[in-house]
């Protein structure tokens, strides 16, 4: 049978071992109303023949667009070595590793990503995986309002805040009554208006929110904000792209005393984009918010022959301890996404991550050139941008979008669904896999859609 | 000990092969005039190893990992089954990697089939009427119902139903789930059957009552028979039904959750339907509704349109949804996986995975009850999983559950889920699955056999276990939790 | 660097402790007048991304077209178990298991090889591979010639084996003076033309080699050949098709005593097409014939603690050891594939390895019935068959080949380079990865090629 | 051990997942009426496994192996170094991989186009005039180079020439080589310092002489100087050269053989360009020539045609080709490995690899020497191996070259290679290659010194080594192949 080893025989052996005659008796105590009399009407089985053609051709329908979306999720190299490797089935069929001594594998992966991220971020600890960005954020803010129980709970979320991050707060976070007060944007740079923040007094809110860079792309004053904020007796939480760490000031370094809790989308670190998921988040936080943090937390310690080895640790703070009082209701985290961020970084290194970012606003600022060219067509913000920019068009962005996907690509997002005033505005990204050559092409194809004013 | 990736990085070992050609000398040509003021000032300090230096390290380190494809790995409540490597090999393709989240569903006809065919099928199994796969993780698949319960009552206007009841059994993500969604607790006391204390029930119930959360099969690993009963005395007081579908291994096309009168379900996929666990995720919790649920079901989720093309539904059409729960649309290659699953087993096939799910875990409960251990219910019939609790063994040898399951580690077992569901004593959480075969059942039979002997003969070698973990699988004697907790070393 | 981990500092310290200033100075010994100045004109490198993005272009051009040919390689069902494991870099990147305790894992998957090789053939021994069915062969023959020193230097090769091995064959027979004597097939059925063996009388040959199924896909009288090699004192060499065995006789079975060697071509069993390689040979032969097999042989064994292992054995036939005397100059055989083949088989079994045999054969059936109602169109060969047929034509055949192909068929082989007087003929193959609509297409699209002469 | 496949075996345990649909009720109506005569009686006596079973035990299987992945494996003449694993992501590809040899060239001009340049790389980097890649290992190439020889003197109807010259460092797939294509062989001698002993080749060649059989650098680890008057002696004899080229990873972008007046090479792309072992292969020999030999070279290669499309050339082509070597092509996936390889190291990458090999083979030796080990030719360059010969431990201790590579796998090194070439007693032939790091060779060197430390102290223990390789590494302590030479059991 599929996936089943049973024989005739030892079925029959089995079934006289528990006194029963049929299969069907271990069913007995459901009542019996309630039992399903036949198979439900699923498709039919397939075979690894038939499973392999469906998905072959399901796989094949989905068109290979040349990609300048980001928005959140990016298209990077991703070593063959990687995913070769995570892949295995000690890594990819093991579970959370609560056996310590029967997991180590597992144990030092989470131990060495958290020791690679700490570094990246300049935290001083780091989580080992929460779901994704968005809910790594919704984690930090419930985090930063636990650990500031005298504090409102207000947060100060910014409107340049990636819009489903927004959209994921609001759900999650409206269980605690948790107020959620939007910042403006300045509408030159697209960062957070520095004039919005005067309205709002020391200690009148637990947190401020800043992504670095912002959906739009532009990097903000993160020093000031961040000072900012700790004057105004607030965290700040920072939503960072790990990538952009390999160039750009890590949160831990942010301001005179940096970022008190950093997270974000880990999937630029060799995560497929595959639809959007799996990919994972992380958090790092100061040492003193330790214990108010969610998740695993892989940890060093010794054996009894004083070997040293690795067990998760800090249960107390999980929901399979502390239940009702738990720090999250998380449990399966993203784990092997985690091995495979880990393995990621340690290929790249600091100069291959240095190289990587760097490519990436290089290209970007290569895009930004080519296409500023085209008539009616321009940079909407002004300020620096890490590997994402804004272009206002001469016509509708979706329009343009539809079309230059017939052309097989995959030209960026357009912005209207999100800021209904940005109609006109494509979010556009090209990572360190464009070409110089693809970069034109796009140009070409925009041109060739716009209407040809001069 | 594998040594750190730190302890192999030497300053300047480069992998070029991995970076992209970026001209140094025109690093600041080609980068935007005001970029200075943002840099970092120095490279992360991550550690510079070659590529053969990564592979060997981690490759070894893969080994250390008990694994299902390497040990029986009986964990109650987890479902360690078989993940057909075929599930993996057909997701990992290109097609499906390579697309932008955010690209057009137009681009992506043949994820979205997949999607919406899955949805289908598990809105089926589990007799829902409607059924979201956004939700990340079991977890998640529990708040998402949970908020959808808060949201039906503000909807209504029901707004003094502020309390959330959960058996004592209960798995921990349920409280910690209904906390979230800003419920109180209370728990429900479970009876010597293991069965719900329906006096207890009844005494919970009240206008303050937002719902049940409740496992069936629950983790004590019986099928609570008055479930009908208990809906009933839920519905009446107002309150919904929420199912930890967790536990659908031994029931998966035999008994229906929304036919028990479920309001609200969350499925593990990464349990029944063989999804890999990868060492702690991911996983992927679809959450199916009722009739009376289904406004409120969290975004997006696939939709067919009248000439058979995909789109997503998303907040537009889903006005009183819950909302969005991820960046995205949750975690899609798992849920590819899961959907392979199901085409490969199909109706009938589920059945069967039931059948010898809950034939495994029977047998093994009468092995080991013949052998002398003591099963926490004894009457009942296992359901996927049964429970044995050593506290006579504790109380005799001075060895403990968790002393047996270490010294199983030693045997080459990975060990049952232990002191959970906490209110059963020195509990072992047994869960062999239908993919194991009857010499793994008995080799365990043989090795639980072995280790009584150990704990009568030698008391003092069980409370040390494991002795040691041969090397390259780890090489560890017991390792020192409280030491970690006390000290904490998280990185390097 | 790509691939080499020193560092600056690192190639110093050990330039130093050999005393010299520069890399250069270690090609010192080679006479200047051979040292190329700089690096030869390759293609420029190009990293990882560069690399995938090329491979990723060249493998899309290949045209997936539906296949209908088999000629000696076959498309069959691959279990997605078989790669995830064999490319596992413990089996993918080891050597030779020349240091048995350090490789028993290939080691005992060799021996498993050979037992479950041995059990399909139906013979006493296996070897560890040979290159591919071609050169089996070859060394078949060479060891008959080997086993038979009073016999002359001859064997008998029918017209309707292979026509690529019996190219081979002329290569690798030559140096040693192996005379090749051919035996036409008959007209009517395409099996061995039993009235042409008359003409050879016992003790004028070494050896008779049969193919089953031949060339042509129909099944030879194998028992009455093996019998008749056996009274004519010549040794019979079987070439099978491993995965035909689950349904047909195996060569050890073969008349009175069975074939004295088996050899064939094993990419059916799990190894992918890959226009033409790496697929394995493999060799079985009786006991008595062993000291002449050539190629790597796994052995069971004891340690020093009486507990069982595997090493390779019977070294002394090989190169390494016997040098010029050796049974023959292989020495990297095609260790991987036997992996993979392995794992096909265990994960088939007899009941799997049957079905699909059957499947195969059925298939070709089906096809044949729907081929056959074109007009002009008829099978050539009125025999059973395995799972080929050979078709004949009102029209050129590789004209319809050609024409098909746009079609996005690869409809079979035509024959007539092979054999000029089949230039109306096509070979095609039908196995249990064809779905009944495929050949449905087939027919549809060959009919639609065909004049329409009705 | 890990247990049989066939002991994992029940009867009638199968896994239907890959099982063609086939009705066996119709089975007879659908097949051939004639068939019955041609069946087996009984299905084969394989194992009944399940697919987690084989997927476990192969798993389990696969890390007893040492390997590249794992290990530093510095086994002399096999040049293990890493294996890139992109090279296996983009030769695995469906296109590559679903293609049916006879396919038209037309329906494979991705592949083609990988292997024409692959021709041409392989071509510049050898200085030969052409090139055929379809030699499946090298051996095989061998066999194409030494049948173009007896081709070549043939067609010239030069018809005494039976002898075929080998020194006696070489591989012994030379003579077995030589022998096969029917010529007899003669062995010269080396000398003091590793290099051929010219009068003894003097004095060997005459009007028999087909050729010579050389690699350069030797087997010995040292580079033939005097290969130009070497040269230059054989062919005035009217002999000509055959080059084994499993020894160019020092050498490779920095000599080319074709420039030391070789006429034939083969080229081992299991070695120098990283394609994997494979445990035992598949391999890949491309075989190229000087100009004299081209008519002669096996057939099928790929050319180009005018606009850019390329072809197979066949016996139509090349009516004087010694002909085919394999059924198909050769070993084409291991051939787009090594071509991928090639596209990451280009020309520089090439010298570079070179550099680093020799770097790491002249540092090693270097370091062991400086330990006390004795080099067999220490007044030489080592190129990318070397040797240490052991006769002096042996002599004092009783501890063998066996001894030392065996207690190497205790201490986690896969062996040198030992007892080969035969010319050097005791003799450990060591190949680091370049992509080991400097802090692998001092492990390396620690462990020598170690062993010879405990052959000093306890040689009966060395001599009894592996005392045991961790148990999940195979667990054993050394094999007895006398036993298993002596009583074959090659099956279960
Ligand atoms: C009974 C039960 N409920 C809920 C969960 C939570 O599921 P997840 O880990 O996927 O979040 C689990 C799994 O650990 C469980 O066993
Ligand atoms: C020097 C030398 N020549 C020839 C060969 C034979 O190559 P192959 O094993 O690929 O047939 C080898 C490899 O073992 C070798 O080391």
């Amino acid at each position: 049978m599929p996936f089943i080893p049973h024989t005739p025989q030892e079925v029959q052996e089995m079934l006289s071992v528990l006194g029963v005659e049929q299969l069907e008796q271990l069913f007995e105590e459901i009542p019996g109303a309630l039992l399903c009399q036949e198979a439900l009407p699923l498709p039919t089985p397939l075979n690894e023949i038939g499973l392999t053609r469906l998905m072959r051709a399901r796989a094949g329908q989905d068109r290979a667009l040349l990609c300048f979306a980001g928005a959140g999720a990016y298209e990077h190299h991703i070593p063959a070595a990687i995913w070769e490797i995570a892949t295995r089935g000690e890594y990819y069929s093991a579970y959370t590793p609560y056996q310590a001594e029967a997991s180590q594998g597992t144990l030092q992966v989470l131990y060495e990503y958290q020791s690679m991220m700490a570094a990246l971020l300049q935290m001083e600890v780091v989580n080992a995986s929460l779901y994704d960005g968005a809910t790594a954020l919704a984690e930090a803010i419930l985090m930063a309002i636990r650990s500031r129980p005298n504090l409102p709970k207000r947060v100060l979320l910014p409107d340049n805040l990636h819009p489903h991050y927004r959209q994921v707060l609001q759900g999650m976070l409206t269980g605690q009554a948790i107020e959620m007060v939007a910042l403006p944007f300045d509408r030159q740079g697209g960062q957070i208006d520095a004039q919005a923040l005067a309205a709002h007094v020391p200690g009148s809110f637990a947190a401020l929110v800043v992504a670095q860079p912002n959906f739009f792309g532009t990097l903000e004053d993160v020093e000031q904000l961040t000072d900012w904020a700790h004057a105004q007796q607030a965290l700040l939480i920072a939503v960072v792209n790990p990538l952009s760490l390999g160039l750009l000031q890590a949160p831990g370094s942010w301001g005179t005393t940096g970022a008190d809790i950093a997270c974000g989308e880990g999937q630029p670190l060799g995560i497929p984009l595959s639809s959007g998921g799996p990919y994972f988040g992380f958090m790092g936080c100061k040492q003193s918010l330790l214990r108010q943090m969610p998740g695993r937390i892989a940890g060093r310690t010794l054996d009894r022959d004083q070997e040293e080895g690795f067990v998760l640790t800090l249960q107390a703070r999980e929901q399979h301890i502390r239940r009702a009082k738990a720090t999250s209701n998380i449990c399966t985290n993203q784990g092997l996404m985690t091995v495979a961020a880990t393995i990621y970084l340690s290929l790249l290194g600091p100069t291959g991550l240095q190289q990587t970012a760097l490519a990436c606003h290089q290209n970007t600022m290569a895009m930004a050139t080519h296409l500023q060219q085209i008539p009616g067509v321009r940079l909407f913000f002004d300020r620096p941008f890490f590997h994402e920019i804004v272009l206002q068009l001469p016509v509708d962005a979706q329009a343009l979008h539809t079309a230059l996907e017939r052309e097989g690509f995959c030209a960026g997002v357009p912005l209207g669904s999100y800021y209904p005033e940005m109609a006109n505005m494509l979010l556009l990204c090209a990572t360190e896999m464009r070409t110089a050559d693809e970069m034109e092409q796009l140009a070409r194809a925009m041109r060739a859609q716009l209407p040809q004013e001069r | 000990m594998e040594p750190l990736l730190s302890q192999l990085s030497r300053p300047q070992r480069t992998n070029r092969q991995h970076t992209p050609g970026v001209d140094p000398a025109a690093a600041v040509a080609n980068s935007h005039p005001g970029l200075g003021r943002f840099l970092r000032q120095a490279p992360p300090l991550l550690p510079e190893v070659s590529e053969l230096d990564a592979v060997r390290h981690f490759t070894r380190l893969s080994q250390k990992n008990f694994s299902v494809d390497t040990h029986f790995y009986p964990l109650g409540s987890c479902t360690m089954k078989y993940n057909p490597r075929v599930c993996n090999t057909v997701a990992m393709q290109a097609g499906f990697l390579q697309r932008h989240p955010l690209a057009s569903a137009q681009s992506g006809q043949g994820v979205m089939a997949c999607l919406f065919e899955l949805q289908e099928m598990l809105r089926q199994l589990t007799g829902m009427a409607a059924l979201s796969l956004t939700p990340m993780a079991g977890a998640q698949g529990e708040y998402a119902g949970v908020a959808m319960i808060a949201a039906y009552h503000r909807q209504r206007g029901d707004v003094q139903r502020s309390e959330m009841l959960i058996p004592d059994a209960a798995h921990g993500t349920n409280p910690a789930t209904a906390a979230l969604c800003g419920f109180s607790v209370r728990e429900i006391a479970t009876d010597g059957n293991g069965d719900l204390d329906l006096a207890a029930l009844a005494a919970a119930l009240g206008p303050q009552t937002a719902g049940l959360m409740l496992t069936n099969p629950s983790t004590l690993g019986v099928f609570e028979r008055r479930i009908g009963q208990i809906a009933q005395m839920v519905h009446q007081a107002g309150g919904l039904l929420y199912y930890d579908g967790a536990n659908l291994n031994a029931i998966a096309g035999r008994v229906r959750p929304g036919e028990m009168g479920f309001d609200a379900i969350h499925i593990n996929v990464h349990k029944t339907f063989a999804t890999p666990h990868g060492g702690g995720g991911p996983g992927a919790g679809p959450v199916g509704v009722s009739e009376r649920l289904r406004p409120f079901l969290p975004i997006p989720m696939v939709a067919q349109g009248d000439e058979g093309q995909f789109y997503w539904l998303t907040e537009e059409h889903c006005p009183l949804s819950i909302g969005r729960l991820s960046t995205f649309s949750g975690n899609i290659g798992v849920l590819l996986r899961a959907y392979a699953y199901l085409r490969l087993t199909g109706g009938e096939g589920m059945r069967r995975v039931a059948s010898f799910a809950t034939l495994n875990a029977n047998y093994l409960m009468a092995r080991l009850t013949q052998a002398g251990f003591q099963a926490a219910f004894p009457a009942r019939r296992a359901t996927h999983e049964f429970i044995i609790t050593l506290q006579q063994e504790a109380k005799q040898f001075g060895v403990t559950a968790l002393d047996f399951a270490k010294r199983l580690l030693d045997y080459g077992f990975y060990a049952p889920t232990i002191y959970f569901p906490m209110l059963v004593p020195e509990c072992l959480l047994i869960e062999p699955t239908e993919t194991e075969s009857l010499e793994s059942l008995e080799r365990f039979v043989a090795a639980m056999v072995a280790i009584r002997q150990e704990a009568m003969e030698n008391p003092q070698q069980v409370r040390q276990a494991p002795l040691a973990v041969p090397v390259p699988l780890g090489g560890h004697s017991r390792l020192d939790d409280t030491l970690a907790a006390r000290k904490p070393n998280l990185r390097w």
